[in-house]
């Protein structure tokens, strides 16, 4: 259950890309064990914000800290070693690599620590056996939620104490959505700290804690899920009404 | 070149760059050069540079010619024609110097001869190319031994061993390319049929695909015109195919460089070269012989073991300072016609005498046949 | 009048120049040279630089103008002019029928294509020594004649080159600033959006090749009657990356950034001699420093700081090069 | 006949290993970096220069020590490259880093031009010089080590990508650099291992070749050239396709030599390398790659 | 009459199939859209129709004619135009000069005439840069005409886009996701330039994530999930269908619409 102490805490943060912002002083907040959805129509920025709080993007201002300790300007390793990992948008699995050597890339800071890793491998082909099933196949030829759910527990190799996980439904069916949605369900309940960022705001908002809306670069509505569900500006954002 | 030097030098170029006519120091004679100093015929230039700034100093120490100092002004044109003709007229319009004494590689030298022509200025080649001096041209004088010489001389041995089928393979740059063209021009005059005519790259690593072919022929000889490494490759891989009969190379491998390379391989390979890498071992009573010791131990102090192609500059820069010497001045038109008439000019690279009908003065007594026995090279009688 | 205002100025230097340095080994010998880079980079540079296709083997076009002036001309005894025509009609029809393979390809396939092109060029003039004098070169090159007035010394060669060189700076300067150029452009800046915009990018991809290919033959010619000698070392590779370096050291996608490449790095070796040496690694560490603190080119990385000082939040840096004043005609 | 293509195809394979070598370190290297490194073939000259010039002379180390001590300066060379050279410049263009490494191999050469001077340089062979025979083909104890020396690095370097976690780490920065970072992969250090890697089969290749085909300050030159056309035919991108490639490139010159011309020998090489593009534009084994819009 | 006719369009990637058997017609005159969760094929869709991909089965007929096997600028040549989802502008270039581009159909001096700049070519260009300015004043963009593309927001870079393909003076005018990432006031003012552009007479083929955006610009909506075609209609009967609400906001119904 979700405590008082924020594990991230987000400031301000600004971020650029290229020429054009992005991000216009977003603050946010994840405390830990929570279930966080960030949801927008697509551009509004919520990819980025999760580059940059992965340090992939730089921040051109504001401040990220995870518990009280400052990662703004960290590099990436450096963050996934502190226990942030991260789902991209799209799976991003390596596609010519076997879904076992995908896996076990996950725990690439962790590599010392083997029999963790044996161990957390077995608990990831359990939560998926179609993973297993495939573990020698090259990452390519899995299908779209047979790739996200290999993105997941790659990311979930990497012991994260935040989860940040970018539009998992994406191009899903709509049984693999629920399934998807499912295994993050059960994610949070076993304690794993989530920001969720989706398009698919009615999933999203169905399993999360809170909920922020992001338009264009800016946070324009912070709540409870439920509420957020039940808003007309968010549904404003989605279908247009 | 020391520091100081450099700076002053960039220092002086930077500032003349764009100025008219550098003054003209009245004392000093300049001799131009333009070499390979870099790029694959460095062997070449590297030598002949040294050669020439060694005796320069050695001829200013003694006091200059006439009282007058002599200047050695050079460029480095990586064997690249382009290059050497701006050289040239580098050398020529802004340097102003009173003669030229370069040219490591035919083609360089080559390409300069329309400008030395129509300048006037009298330009000595240390280049092997017979073509820079036939026909003769007015300016245009050289001192290496040609590549018809060598081949002259290589198939002057072959008769006398009895030799009448020859396998001819030659490097692709300029030096190979022109020695397998008067070879295969030689050949029918001395009865000779040449039997396989390969070649091989300047960089190429391994020459055993033509030397196969050459094995399958009924050659009795294998003659090699090329510089660089690759004769030293086709030294290693003749013995490697276990080719036996007789291995000629050219006068493009008169180093010691190509002995060591070579290692064992080298044994029994024969070459015609001046007489400078067998100066020791000459007759006391030969005319060339002080010169020759002169030249290798003074260059082997300052610089290791001779080759040929340095004592081509030593040759070039003396006759050039004599004629100077004669002419009692630097006027350049005067200048030629000494040089045109040196007469028993005893070089390394033999006893010149040239005369208006022939820029080049040697004969071909001026090339020794050696043999290479124990890792060093021999005279065969 | 502002479209051609920087060409104006480099042809009053170039008219000048000789005025006040009539004999001096800087303008009229490297300075013809630097002519001849000049063209060829500027020609290079409508390929590589505008149209975004990059070519290792540029060397070879400007060695089949020389050399078919060479043997022409020396060999046969052609008139200069005719053999440099012949020169390039060879040179369309070959640049014509190895452009559509060779711009399939994209990149570092592409570089290496043309490398490769460019080399078996250069062999063919190397091994076929009965026409080209193989590697010891061809010489004895007629000059070439204007109106019967010979073109026999250094500084009437300069006046050649130099209007040679301004006229192809001006047909590049018009040609960019045209529906031809701007299709080159579009090419390089997005070929499906060029596509979309109703442009044939195979045949624009292959007129661009051909036209330089044809002033790299130009440029042949002309040093081959220049210089009274050709040899292919001339030609080889080295000189191909030589010249994409003139293009790129100078700045992408900008004709002034190619004429500033081609003088700059004439006009180096020549003042780095003194370092005997040390002159190959001094080399080296320039090209190396200039493009990593450089990218864009000098002349185009200069003009864009330029740019920046005078307007501070104008002009971030861009993706290719830009032309300045391209304003009306 | 059957002797003399038994012979041309020895010699072919000793020639192509040597390219193999090399095109496995181009596509290291472009497969980590997107770069292709111009300054290959210097690492094969630094690597068989530095072992002669440390086992040369009276005070010279012993053979075994001067190779160690030559492939961890090669190896240096090559980090430094990556570190002062191509890393700042990330995100140029091709033709940017094309030119940035032709600088880097010409300064290399330029450097050795200081260190060692113009002249060749000779390496004893490792085990003899005694030719061997199968039926009418010789070949000499240096050619195995070649052929045997470059199957184990190439086997290796296999090994090293299908089974380390390391060698996986960095060919998941050549397929997505971005996800390399998510799952923690210090990209920056892998880069810095690609181009050891690169520098260290460079230097391999330079002191297995040099006791055969000499050396020199400028020996890299051609090597490298040839290493690329190597690495194109094979299709950049893929290690083993380079290796192909290689060995395919040695194959094709040394048949040409002997049995069609050898003064056209390259030329034959590169035409048939044209001709392999012209059909399959990325190379014999790459990755046809679609582009997106 | 149907300007444009798609019939059992198939397209599959490597085994994946990203567009199935899907079929419809576009009316002349009119805003028709196209809409579908992330990865319904759209974008592969557009590209087939402008010529860049070839489908694997079907027919896409544009004015009567074939355009299967036409390169794209034969297509853009038949009057069919479009913008990209991922910006694809000439960065190395003005803004007139993108938008000149544009006019490439229009004009015709060859590589020759432009080389020695003959009166016709300078003639040829007075007219080319009008035209290019009309189409930047139609989007709004003349104070940014001499800027260079790469300095530029989003925002505007988007219209450029729009008035470099209205340059081309199409009959059909492809827009990819012209809305993704534009603000607010972005948004309003591209809502305003579809409109424009087809009350010109110019029939327009949207693809569009905003939905605000697409209910109130288009004439006819299509549908798509998954490659195939799940309901096609007025704005009205595609806001009120079941399917494409649970398509769309996902599978939890007990907040439809």
């Amino acid at each position: 259950m979700p405590s008082d102490t924020p594990l991230l805490k987000v400031d301000e943060l600004s971020s650029h890309y290229g020429p054009i912002q992005a991000l216009f002083g977003v603050s946010l907040e994840v405390k830990q064990g929570e279930l966080v959805a960030i949801v927008g129509a697509n551009g509004a920025g919520k990819t980025t914000l999760l580059h940059t709080l992965s340090g992939v993007q730089k921040a051109s201002g504001g401040q990220v800290f995870l518990d009280t300790r400052e990662i703004t300007k960290q590099k990436p390793h450096k963050i996934v070693a502190a226990g942030v990992c991260h789902v991209p948008e799209g799976r991003q699995v390596f596609a010519p690599l076997s879904v076992d050597d995908n896996l076990r890339l996950g725990a690439y800071a962790l590599r010392k620590e083997k029999e963790w890793v044996e161990q957390e491998l077995d608990n990831i082909y359990t939560l998926f056996p179609i993973l297993n099933e495939k573990s020698a196949q090259s990452a390519g030829t899995l299908s779209g939620g047979q790739q996200q759910m290999l993105a997941i527990g790659r990311a979930l190799l990497g012991r994260p104490r935040l989860l940040l996980l970018d539009e998992p439904s994406m191009g899903l069916a709509p049984l693999l959505v629920e399934e998807i949605f499912r295994v993050i369900q059960s994610l949070n309940d076993q304690g794993v700290t989530i920001l969720l960022v989706e398009q698919n705001a009615r999933a999203a908002l169905g399993i999360a804690n809170r909920g922020y809306v992001l338009e264009t670069g800016k946070v324009v509505l912070s709540a409870g899920a439920d509420e957020l569900l039940k808003d007309e500006a968010v549904r404003r954002a989605y279908l247009g009404y | 070149m020391n520091i100081r030097k450099t700076m002053t030098a960039l220092a002086v170029s930077t500032l003349m760059s764009l100025t008219a006519a550098q003054a003209l120091a009245a004392d000093t004679i300049k001799v131009g050069s333009f070499l390979a100093v870099t790029g694959g015929a460095s062997f070449l230039g590297d030598t002949e540079l040294k050669t020439l700034q060694m005796y320069v100093d050695e001829v200013n120490a003694k006091g200059g010619i006439d009282g007058m100092q002599v200047e050695l002004i050079h460029y480095d044109t990586g064997g690249d024609s382009k290059k050497a003709v701006n050289f040239a007229k580098r050398l020529i319009k802004k340097d102003q110097v009173d003669v030229i004494v370069g040219g490591s590689t035919s083609g360089t030298s080559m390409a300069v001869i329309d400008e030395v022509e129509s300048e006037g200025i009298p330009f000595i080649s240390l280049a092997g190319s017979v073509k820079i001096v036939e026909p003769v041209k007015k300016w245009v004088f050289k001192v290496p031994h040609t590549d018809r010489m060598a081949a002259g001389k290589i198939f002057e041995d072959m008769k006398k061993r009895g030799i009448s089928k020859v396998a001819l393979i030659s490097g692709d740059g300029g030096f190979g390319k022109s020695g397998r063209g008067e070879t295969l021009a030689l050949a029918p005059e001395y009865g000779i049929e040449i039997v396989a005519d390969e070649s091989y790259g300047a960089k190429d690593t391994d020459m055993t695909a033509q030397l196969t072919k050459i094995r399958d022929t009924d050659a009795q000889a294998v003659l090699n015109f090329g510089f660089g490494t690759g004769p030293a490759i086709v030294t290693k891989n003749v013995r490697q195919l276990g080719i036996t009969i007789p291995l000629y190379q050219s006068h493009g491998v008169a180093s010691k460089k190509y002995i060591e390379l070579a290692g064992d391989s080298a044994e029994g390979v024969r070459l015609p070269a001046a007489a400078l890498l067998v100066a020791d071992k000459l007759a006391d009573a030969d005319p060339q012989k002080p010169v020759l010791v002169a030249y290798q131990t003074k260059y082997e102090a300052a610089h290791g073991a001779v080759s040929t192609f340095g004592g081509h500059a030593f040759d070039g820069l003396y006759i050039a300072l004599e004629a100077i010497d004669r002419a009692n001045s630097t006027d350049k038109a005067k200048v030629r016609d000494e040089i045109e008439k040196t007469t028993n000019f005893i070089g390394t690279g033999g006893i010149f005498n040239m005369s208006a009908t022939d820029h080049l003065g040697l004969g071909l007594d001026a090339f020794k046949m050696l043999e290479i026995k124990n890792g060093d090279w021999t005279l065969v009688e | 009048m502002r479209r051609l205002a920087g060409f104006y100025i480099l042809a009053a230097g170039v008219a000048l120049l000789p005025v006040f340095f009539p004999d001096n080994y800087f303008i009229t010998v490297v300075g013809v040279t630097a002519g001849i880079h000049v063209i060829l980079a500027v020609s290079l540079n409508l390929l590589m630089g505008y149209a975004g296709q990059i070519s290792l083997g540029h060397a070879a076009f400007f060695g089949i103008g020389a050399y078919t002036s060479a043997i022409l001309s020396a060999r046969y005894g052609w008139n200069p002019w005719l053999a440099m025509l012949t020169g390039l009609l060879l040179t369309g029809v070959i640049a014509y029928f190895i452009a559509r393979p060779i711009l399939r390809l994209k990149g570092h396939y592409l570089a290496m294509a043309t490398l490769g092109f460019g080399i078996i060029i250069n062999i063919v003039l190397v091994q076929n020594g009965q026409l080209t004098g193989g590697p010891d070169g061809l010489g004895d090159i007629p000059s070439l004649t204007i109106f019967g007035w010979e073109v026999d010394s250094d500084l009437h060669w300069y006046g050649v080159i130099g209007v040679a060189m301004l006229a192809v700076i001006w047909l590049s300067l018009n040609i960019i600033d045209s529906r031809s150029g701007r299709a080159l452009r579009a090419l390089h800046g997005s070929e499906v959006a060029a596509e979309m915009m109703g442009i044939n990018t195979t045949t624009t991809k292959t007129g661009v090749f051909v036209l330089a290919a044809l002033i790299a033959s130009f440029a042949g010619s002309l040093f081959s009657h220049q210089q009274g000698f050709v040899s292919p070392g001339s030609f080889s590779f080295f000189f191909s990356i030589e010249l994409v370096t003139m293009v790129v050291l100078g700045g992408m996608a900008s004709t002034y950034g190619a004429v500033f490449g081609a003088i700059v790095l004439t006009f180096l070796p020549e003042l780095l001699v003194v370092f005997e040496d040390y002159e190959v690694m001094i080399f080296g560490a320039i090209l190396m420093l200039t493009m990593i603190f450089l990218p864009q080119g000098i002349f185009v990385g200069l003009r864009n700081l330029a740019y920046k000082l005078r307007k501070k939040n104008a002009t971030p840096d861009s993706i290719a090069g830009k032309e300045q004043n391209r304003g009306t005609a | 006949m059957w002797d003399q293509i038994l012979q041309f195809l020895i010699t072919g394979v000793t020639v192509g290993a040597t390219y193999a070598l090399v095109a496995l370190g181009f596509a290291i290297i472009y497969n980590a970096s997107d770069v292709v490194n111009f300054a290959q073939g210097e690492f094969v000259m630094i690597g068989a220069m530095t072992a002669i010039a440390l086992s040369a002379g009276d005070g010279g180390l012993p053979l075994p020590l001067a190779l160690i001590g030559a492939v961890l300066i090669t190896i240096a060379v090559g980090i430094l490259l990556q570190r002062f050279a191509i890393a700042p410049a990330r995100g140029a263009s091709v033709v940017t880093t094309i030119i940035i490494t032709i600088g880097a191999s010409i300064f290399l050469r330029g450097v050795a031009l200081l260190v060692w001077g113009k002249d060749i340089f000779a390496m004893p062979h490792f085990s003899g010089e005694i030719p061997l025979h199968i039926g009418n083909a010789t070949l000499l104890p240096q050619n195995l080590w070649v052929m045997g020396g470059a199957a184990l690095l190439v086997m290796g370097v296999h090994y090293f990508f299908n089974h380390t976690i390391i060698g996986k780490a960095i060919l998941a920065c050549s397929c997505n650099r971005t996800a390399a970072h998510l799952v923690g992969i210090n990209v920056g250090l892998m880069m810095l291992v690609a181009y050891g890697l690169s520098a260290f089969l460079g230097a391999m290749a330079g002191i297995l070749v040099a006791p055969i085909t000499f050396t020199s300050y400028d020996a890299g030159v051609m090597l490298g050239l040839k290493g690329f056309s190597a690495a194109i035919l094979g299709g950049m991108g893929n290690p083993m396709g380079a290796v192909a490639g290689g060995l395919a490139l040695g194959l094709i010159e040394s048949l040409a030599a002997g049995l069609i011309s050898s003064g056209y020998k390259d030329a034959i090489g590169f035409i048939i390398l044209l001709l392999v593009l012209f059909i399959r534009p990325s190379g014999m084994f790459g990755k046809v790659s679609a582009e997106r819009v | 009459m149907a300007l444009l006719e798609v019939k059992d369009l198939t397209k599959a990637f490597g085994g994946v199939t990203a567009i199935a058997d899907l079929h419809f017609k576009v009316p002349e005159n009119k805003v028709y859209s196209v809409i579908g969760p992330n990865g319904a094929g759209k974008t592969t869709l557009f590209n087939m129709l402008s010529g860049i991909y070839h489908p694997d089965e079907g027919s896409i007929r544009f004015l009567d004619q074939e355009i299967i096997g036409k390169e794209p600028h034969a297509v853009a040549e038949m009057g069919l135009s479009r913008t990209f989802q991922n910006l694809q502008m000439f960065f190395n270039m003005t803004v007139l000069d993108n938008v000149l581009v544009g006019c490439h159909l229009r004009t015709h001096s060859g590589l020759f005439s432009a080389a020695f700049r003959l009166p016709s070519v300078i003639r040829e260009e007075r007219v080319a840069r009008q035209w290019a300015e009309e189409a930047l004043a139609f989007c709004g963009l003349e104070e940014y005409s001499r800027q260079h593309a790469d300095a530029l927001p989003y925002g505007v870079l988007k219209r450029i886009e729009i008035a470099r393909a209205l340059a081309v003076q199409p009959k059909l005018l492809l827009m990819d996701e012209p809305a993704a990432g534009l603000n607010d006031t972005e948004t309003l003012e591209m809502r305003s330039l579809i409109r424009r552009i087809s009350e010109s007479g110019i029939t327009v083929l949207l693809v569009e994530h905003n939905m605000g955006l697409v209910m109130q610009v288009s004439d006819r909506i299509l549908v798509l999930d998954y490659g195939s075609r799940l309901a096609e209609g007025t704005p009205e009967e595609i806001q009120n269908n079941p399917q494409v609400i649970e398509a769309y906001l996902g599978g939890e119904v007990q907040y439809a619409v």
